[in-house]
């Protein structure tokens, strides 16, 4: 990885009703903010599986940035708590996988705060910028450098169509 | 949910150049070049505005031309448009589910200036939406009904106006007011601007008809405690407060009031803005609407210790209107659809101490003005200095805490108009010198600039300077017991000081203390500075982000009265749309169980917020009733073993973005 | 309670009753204050009007010297060396071009400045660390009956001040009503006093001085009370050309401290009180 | 009587100076002026000036350069703040008034023997060569370099600082002078002074 | 008819799943009538020149246990991939990566060092390792290369089948060899389990709550267990939810809480991911701190989010690991 053009690559999930809608504002307020963000809508933050963000990690994104409606706003009462509950617990799985906790932000940001977008947009892609790039694709080609040259390294599981109902076979 | 899609994909990809708004930063050619390089596009287009008219045409003939099985528009942001393409979509003979939106222009071409990165944001935004589109499949939008009675909270000019639309074209109308009377502002108004028609003349008749009216529940002394549901069906809880008086029985004699324990009225009288004073049982003021004494139990000996006379009790006699054992209430309603018009409050000028408020007696605000020239206010139209003589000079500052960053931004667009109307009455009934201190006249609208000439021709002094000081330090002889103002005469190019007997701060409006607990019940938004977000500033203006809940008023943002009313009869007209359309399409993205694939484990089912899951002890299977859903998806990130679906947002459909938007460099 | 203390050039000249009933005061209270070894001025607003980016030099050097002793707030009694000191340190973390510039300097002097240190001033250190309830308990003879004007000047409250009200502080008003004293409503509180313009340009400086004079003796003040070496000056020095130009307005103008220092009971020749132009002895002697 | 045109021609401008005050530390706020005038209602010294502070933020804002730095309005600031205090803006108008000052010493277009261009100057130099200020001492050079009859007039001050014992003729000087000079030095030469 | 050839090896595993073969009891008579056992070391004596000598896809089926840790390994791998028509990961370690692929979360030379130096039990003063090649004394002796990380079967070769679990159970192994034999195997690429959560098969299943909520997390070696009541409403991480079914709930029967050897299912892609949403979701906490308080009752995330299924899930290695790895590997 060069790392001299390298550019911080963040994937966002913005619940449609408060972040996703700030973001708007952003926008029509004409605030400028940092490219590197790409911003992923869904309905609730509450909807953001914690796969969803160690998909984005895994498929060579360097930060994630989860934005939800500020506790107690939530337009579904209380899908925000649950995203707490889960980001809390999937930076200590981070933490331990070696990767910096930095690098997973959570925000709540109202329909209202364009400029706190910007600003925590900013922030975050600053501070991965000082983290350098996670570069998860790379890092395991890298790793899997090691394997027999005819070797197809399948860096990631494959995913299947769900199979045939086995449990007649089975259990039958 | 299995799906067949055996067709091959044929997507069609369109990006807006919205003008110069997106094509000024995003190279859209590249964009389109860059898209008919991926999987499954046949057709990839750039065009100057996609919701025009023949943006739309255009979609719709591709899908019958290239026989496009999939669509998506790169433009503006999905909450602004989407429905719009949607429709195109569907006109042109698709299920309007087989779309999706990518927003490079409030997201990418408004927020970067990088020509560069943002053509590579736009690439990688729309390679996100291709990919997951392809995953797509047809869904059907379902109705839900529209109970057709409406609540409005706020029994001002505003909510008194839309109550009464609403009512007038037969429909069932809940008025929720906190204080014990309807009437808002306006009722503390002598006259109104421009055309200075009394106040009370126009709106009595107003409250009086709302209390006459056979389709009006009118609960004052009430407040909204909890909203649940959802558009069509919402379940209001209403606090109504004890009154200590039965409002039916009440005939509004006021002989209780009379004969009250307390021979003088003692307590600051809020209508009067404590100008005057009140008892502990009183009416709010002459033409409240219910006219029913109430009983502050802050200051009722009886309510407070259980030991007075009760005179008031003997008054009111046989009516028996008075109960002290009146206890709070919670009551619950069903509407469709709510509108919220709760108002303003005026800016406290003791934020700026060297305007001297509270510190000088004649340093008031617009308001107290207004009630000491209101011939049914404490003076009975006297204007009086704190001394009982009559002011010779008058002041107006205008801009008192509006315009300014430490205090209130915005400008509060009324006060040029009431300190000009102010101004005018003071000239006509006292003949005393009036000067406005201003930075900038405001008189727009209708009538506005003809009343500033008015004003001028009137002989009111105009001086363009923001007052920096009111004092009581006099430096000359003239100045000695007078208020004196220090302020650049900024036309004339000279500091001035110039002493007066009264001086008015025009303040301003600012949110109502409790807006974000308001806003918090009925799910809006506010602004940053905490006026009730409207959905769209221009394009929907009276609508929230909340479904059948709609804004009128002050409560949205500073407005005079025509505009409140306008507003009042937009927000009633968008309720009467509601309920007579009969019901409401929802967005399908509601989630759902596969039951062959659920282990029953019960993880989910009480994780909804809206009981929309259920558990069926014998199939021993969880499952979700659409109807209650509304979408959120918290079940879906949480089923251990992704047995959970949902409806425009599947995993797969997000797993595709995450890659797509990762997939460009 | 210990604490950096920069005296500034105005408490060893003309200000000298200032630190000699500061330093009193203060003990009694158990505020340590260390001089700050070879500190120099901090430039002052003229410095710091003419070219800032040696004013930040003689700023960052004061408070480099401070942290070469160590942790602990600085204490500037002078409003003027209080707003320098901190506007440099406000600079230096805003400014790269000045940060740069004057660690060039530093390293001329072998001296590192990291910017940890706060700058205070006396009056919130008392409010706030010492507490209007230890000053209470020091006082022996009350100042009841005794109408002050509390006076605080500008720049103790400006621009960017943090312990108190910019437009209408009242920490002094507190401690004076702590003393026991009567505290005149007095808005001309922060108003200016004319600073080094008294002495460039009598005639417009001695017009500010006047004003404040007269409206404190208008509001029936018998005293004011200052905390800024300059304020005190302009208000205590000029009396009698004042009187000559618009008539008398004599009051006496004491240091806050001084007041303090009084009703803890210690004798007015140890507070600098005889360096009055117009003695405020007598008065205080009454009290 | 004689009469003089006021018109000003957009070759009096010097383009860009406005911007350059507005890029300096503290004096972002320029261009958000709505020309109020409070300022120049709150300022003690605005009586005096001959421009008011609104109107040299007016000129300095339209880049008339010439008028700005030429005003006396920069020189009577005493840096008391109230104007930026309650600015509605929160514009720093002391910041500005002092880069103005900056540039107006750069330039030199200050006026010749002014009281308060001698006493920064008497001043910064006092600091500069002993690195603390000894204020009878600073009053009597001003005096002698400005105006020596106001000297004369102010007798009985100094009288008063004999009899009070505040009147030192010994210069304080401290033990770094040297190293102080040199730090302060240090930035003359590169010119890296913060000055617009 | 020629019986179908069938062959069995082992990689990175502790031998159980050879323990689950024998584990079919008399059944295993039926299959060694129906099938011709070519190859299976750990049972007889054969050699890799054994299976060399084969020609490819001579083996009808190839059941390999065990992750892929050394260069031996998956030369194995490779050699029986080729061989053989079918190859099935047999077990989690080859499913998932298995308690083996726990190394992950350390770097090749953490473990070596460890293991050969700094673990207390250790007395190596001349710090020896074992070194691929070594020559002593004109003989040369080599090893298989300790490889940097350790590797689910499918990273390596493609895979047909998976028989997940630790070990798979004889009624699974018997349904996939008659499948196998019977010619009625599923597509390509199914794991050769039921595709729902173990709850539905789990005794406990009917005493879990609708409402749980969970304040605490409890370890099961540290709380009396109750034998009826679901483990997760006595507080205990049971990963039932979120794995696969199959084996007939055998650790809750024992009272213990499922440990998710067999997988996910398939529709989750990160097992782990998916356990650690369910559990945080149903707590009750909303406050950083007291959040953050409940959590540490899960003191080690990883091994009890991914006990098995490290080497297969989305993050894989612990990334300073594979940094280390690729500065090695470079």
């Amino acid at each position: 990885m060069p790392e001299n053009n390298w550019q911080p690559r963040i994937v966002a999930f913005f619940c449609s009703w408060c972040t996703y809608t700030a973001a708007d504002l952003a926008g029509v307020s004409r605030l400028k903010y940092a490219p590197n963000i790409r911003i992923i809508r869904l309905m609730c933050s509450g909807r953001v599986d914690p796969q969803f963000v160690l998909e984005a990690l895994a498929r060579g994104a360097d930060g994630v940035l989860i934005g939800g409606c500020h506790p107690g706003d939530c337009h579904y009462a209380e899908g925000n708590f649950k995203t707490l509950r889960r980001y809390q617990m999937l930076r200590r799985v981070l933490g331990a996988m070696g990767i910096s906790e930095e690098r997973i932000r959570l925000e709540w940001i109202s329909a209202s705060e364009g400029e706190r977008v910007r600003m925590v947009i900013n922030d975050l892609v600053e501070r991965i910028r000082i983290l350098g790039p996670l570069d998860l694709p790379g890092r395991l080609a890298a790793c899997d450098a090691e394997l027999g040259a005819s070797a197809q390294a399948l860096r990631l599981p494959q995913y299947r169509q769900p199979a045939a109902d086995l449990r007649e076979v089975i259990h039958g | 949910m299995k799906v067949k899609d055996d067709q091959p994909l044929r997507i069609g990809f369109y990006v807006c150049h919205c003008g110069h708004n997106i094509a000024g930063v995003v190279d859209c050619a590249a964009v389109a070049q860059y898209a008919a390089t991926l999987e499954g596009v046949v057709l990839s287009r750039d065009y100057k505005y996609m919701c025009s008219s023949p943006g739309q045409e255009l979609i719709r003939e591709d899908i019958r031309d290239h026989n496009l099985n999939r669509v998506v528009v790169a433009s503006c942001s999905p909450l602004l448009h989407e429905h719009t393409f949607r429709t195109a979509v569907a006109a042109g003979g698709l299920n309007p589910f087989l779309f999706q939106m990518v927003n490079i222009r409030e997201h990418d071409a408004w927020v970067h200036t990088d020509k560069a990165a943002a053509t590579d944001k736009a690439k990688a935004l729309a390679a996100a939406a291709i990919r997951r589109v392809a995953r797509h499949r047809p869904l059907e939008t379902t109705r839900a009904p529209i109970h057709p009675d409406v609540l409005v909270v706020g029994g001002g000019i505003s909510g008194i106006h839309a109550a009464l639309t609403l009512a007038n074209a037969g429909k069932k109308v809940y008025l929720v007011e906190r204080d014990p009377s309807i009437g808002g502002h306006m009722a503390q108004f002598d006259k109104t601007f421009p055309t200075l028609d009394c106040a009370a003349c126009i709106l009595t008749p107003k409250m009086s008809a709302v209390r006459a009216h056979k389709n009006i529940v009118l609960w004052t002394y009430s407040e909204v405690a909890k909203v649940e549901g959802y558009v069509g069906n919402y379940t209001v809880t209403v606090r109504r407060k004890a009154r200590y008086v039965q409002e039916e029985l009440c005939v509004g004699c006021q002989e209780c009031v009379e004969a009250c324990v307390f021979k003088e009225p003692k307590f600051p009288d809020r209508f009067n803005v404590g100008l005057s004073r009140r008892k502990p049982i009183y009416m709010p003021f002459p033409q409240a609407v219910p006219q029913a004494v109430v009983i502050d139990p802050e200051r009722c000996i009886e309510l407070k210790t259980g030991k007075c006379k009760k005179t008031c009790l003997e008054a009111c006699a046989d009516r028996h209107a008075i109960d002290f054992q009146q206890k709070e209430e919670l009551v619950q309603i069903h509407v469709g659809s709510m509108i919220v018009a709760t108002g303003y409050e005026l800016f406290d000028p003791r934020r700026l101490p060297h305007y001297g408020y509270g510190r000088y007696p004649d340093v008031l605000t617009t308001l107290e003005c207004e009630r000491l020239i209101s011939s049914s206010g404490p003076t009975g139209g006297e204007l009086r200095l704190h001394s009982g003589q009559a002011p010779t000079a008058v002041g107006f500052v205008l801009c008192a805490g509006s315009r300014d960053y430490k205090t209130n931004r915005w400008c509060s667009r009324t006060c040029c108009m009431h300190s000009m109307k102010l101004a005018q009455i003071i000239r006509e009934r006292t003949g005393a010198e009036v000067t406005l201190f201003y930075i900038d006249i405001r008189a727009p609208g209708k009538g506005g600039e003809e009343f500033y000439d008015r004003a001028l021709a009137q002989g009111v002094k105009f001086v363009r300077g923001r007052v920096a000081e009111v004092s009581d330090c006099p430096l000359s002889p003239a100045e000695q017991g007078k208020l004196i103002v220090r302020v650049e005469d900024t036309l004339a190019g000279m500091v001035r000081r110039i002493p007066l007997d009264m001086v008015v701060l025009a303040v301003g409006m600012e949110p109502q203390a409790n807006a974000q607990e308001v806003r918090r019940i009925m799910n809006m938004s506010c602004s940053a500075e905490g006026w009730f977000l409207e959905k769209h500033p221009k394009m929907a203006p009276v609508s929230t982000f909340t479904d059948g809940v709609f804004i009128a008023g002050c409560c949205q943002g500073p407005k005079d009265i025509p505009d409140s009313i306008a507003q009042a009869g937009a927000a009633a007209a968008e309720a009467l749309a509601l309920i007579d359309a009969g019901g409401i399409d929802q967005e399908p993205n509601t989630a759902y169980i596969s039951e062959e694939d659920c282990s029953g484990c019960k993880s989910c089912v009480d994780l909804c917020p809206y009981k929309a899951i259920a558990f069926d002890p014998v199939k021993e299977k969880a499952s979700i009733n659409a109807a209650l859903c509304k979408g959120c998806g918290v079940c879906v990130a949480a089923c251990p073993s992704g047995s959970i679906g949902q409806n425009l947002f599947e995993d797969q459909e997000v797993f595709e973005e995450i890659e797509g938007v990762l997939a460009h460099a | 309670m210990k604490y950096h203390y920069f005296p500034g050039c105005s408490l060893k000249g003309l200000g000298r009753a200032y630190e000699e009933s500061l330093l009193p005061v203060m003990e009694r209270l158990g505020v340590e204050l260390h001089e700050i070894e070879d500190w120099n001025c901090c430039g002052a607003t003229v410095y710091m009007a003419t070219d800032q980016g040696n004013a930040c030099v003689l700023g960052a050097r004061n408070m480099a010297l401070a942290e070469k002793n160590g942790a602990g707030d600085i204490v500037a009694p002078c409003n003027a060396c209080y707003l320098t000191l901190n506007k440099a340190k406000h600079c230096l973390a805003e400014s790269s071009a000045i940060r740069r510039n004057v660690e060039r300097a530093m390293a001329e002097a072998h001296l590192t400045y990291s910017g940890n240190l706060a700058v205070r001033h006396p009056l919130d250190v008392l409010v706030h660390d010492v507490g209007l309830e230890a000053i209470r308990r020091e006082v022996v003879r009350p100042l009841t009956k005794l109408k002050v004007a509390p006076y605080y000047g500008c720049q103790a409250v400006r621009p960017q001040c943090t312990f108190d009200d910019q437009w209408n502080p009242t920490s002094m008003d507190q401690v004076l009503t702590a003393l026991g004293a009567t505290v005149v409503d007095y808005p001309l509180k922060t108003r200016c006093c004319g600073g080094s313009l008294t002495g460039t340009v009598p005639e417009a400086g001695l017009r500010l001085t006047y004003i404040l004079l007269q409206e404190a003796l208008r509001r029936g003040a018998e005293v004011i009370a200052t905390i800024c070496p300059l304020c005190q000056f302009n208000l205590d020095g000029y009396h009698d050309q004042i009187a000559r130009r618009w008539g008398a307005v004599r009051i006496p103008v004491v240091y806050l401290t001084q007041l303090m220092g009084v009703a803890f009971g210690m004798a007015p020749d140890a507070l600098g009180l005889k360096r009055n132009f117009l003695p405020a002895e007598p008065l205080l002697a009454m009290s | 009587m004689k009469l003089t045109q006021k018109i000003k021609y957009d070759a009096d401008r010097t383009v860009g100076f406005g911007e350059s005050v507005a890029r300096l530390p503290g004096c972002e706020g320029l261009p958000s002026c709505i020309q109020c005038g409070t300022c120049s209602g709150t300022c003690p010294m605005s009586i005096y000036m001959d421009l008011s502070p609104r109107q040299v933020i007016g000129l300095v804002r339209a880049d008339f350069k010439k008028e700005a730095l030429s005003c006396n309005t920069i020189w009577l600031c005493s840096s008391c703040y109230a104007c930026t205090v309650q600015c509605p803006r929160e514009i720093g108008i002391t910041e500005i008034m002092y880069a103005l000052k900056q540039r107006a010493i750069r330039e030199h277009t200050f006026p010749a023997g002014f009281p308060i261009a001698i006493l920064a100057r008497e001043f910064t130099r006092m600091v500069t060569r002993k690195g603390r200020i000894t204020e009878t001492l600073l009053v009597m050079k001003l005096f002698l370099r400005a105006n020596w009859r106001a000297a004369l007039a102010s007798w009985w001050l100094g009288l008063g600082l004999i009899r009070t014992g505040r009147f030192v003729l010994r210069q304080e000087q401290i033990q770094g002078h040297r190293e102080l000079a040199t730090m302060l030095a240090q930035t003359k030469e590169t010119g890296e002074g913060g000055a617009p | 008819m020629a019986k179908p050839k069938i062959g069995f090896y082992w990689c990175a595993s502790c031998g159980g799943c050879e323990e689950a073969v024998v584990d079919l009891a008399e059944d295993i008579l039926a299959v060694t009538a129906a099938v011709d056992i070519v190859f299976w070391p750990v049972a007889m004596d054969y050699k890799k020149a054994d299976v060399t000598s084969l020609p490819d896809q001579a083996l009808t089926a190839t059941f390999i246990n065990g992750a892929i840790r050394t260069s031996e390994q998956e030369e194995m791998a490779r050699l029986l991939r080729a061989k053989s028509r079918y190859l099935i990961a047999f077990g989690a370690c080859a499913q998932l990566g298995g308690i083996p692929a726990l190394a992950n979360e350390f770097s090749r030379e953490a473990i070596l060092s460890w293991v050969y130096q700094d673990a207390p039990t250790v007395v190596n003063p001349e710090r020896v390792r074992p070194a691929v090649r070594t020559d002593d004394d004109g003989r040369t002796l080599t090893l298989p290369e300790f490889r940097n990380v350790v590797r689910t079967l499918n990273q390596v070769v493609e895979v047909d089948y998976y028989l997940p679990g630790c070990p798979p159970t004889p009624k699974l192994i018997k349904a996939a060899v008659g499948a196998l034999l019977e010619g009625k195997l599923p597509p390509r690429g199914t794991v050769l389990a039921p595709d729902v959560a173990l709850c539905e098969e789990c005794p406990r299943k009917k005493t879990k709550p609708q409402d749980l909520h969970f304040t605490a997390f409890k370890r099961p070696h540290l709380v009396p267990l109750d034998p009826e009541l679901c483990l997760l409403a006595q507080g205990l991480v049971c990963m039932g939810p979120a794995t696969r079914g199959g084996c007939g709930a055998l650790c809750p029967g024992a009272n213990m809480p499922c440990t998710g050897c067999f997988g996910p299912t398939s529709r989750v892609r990160d097992q782990g991911a998916k356990m650690l949403s369910s559990l945080t979701s149903a707590m009750e906490a909303k406050e950083v701190p007291e959040v953050e308080k409940v959590l540490a009752g899960i003191p080690d995330p990883v091994g009890t989010f991914y006990r098995y299924g490290l080497a297969g899930s989305l993050l894989r290695v612990n990334t300073t690991a594979a940094a280390a790895a690729s500065k090695e590997a470079l």
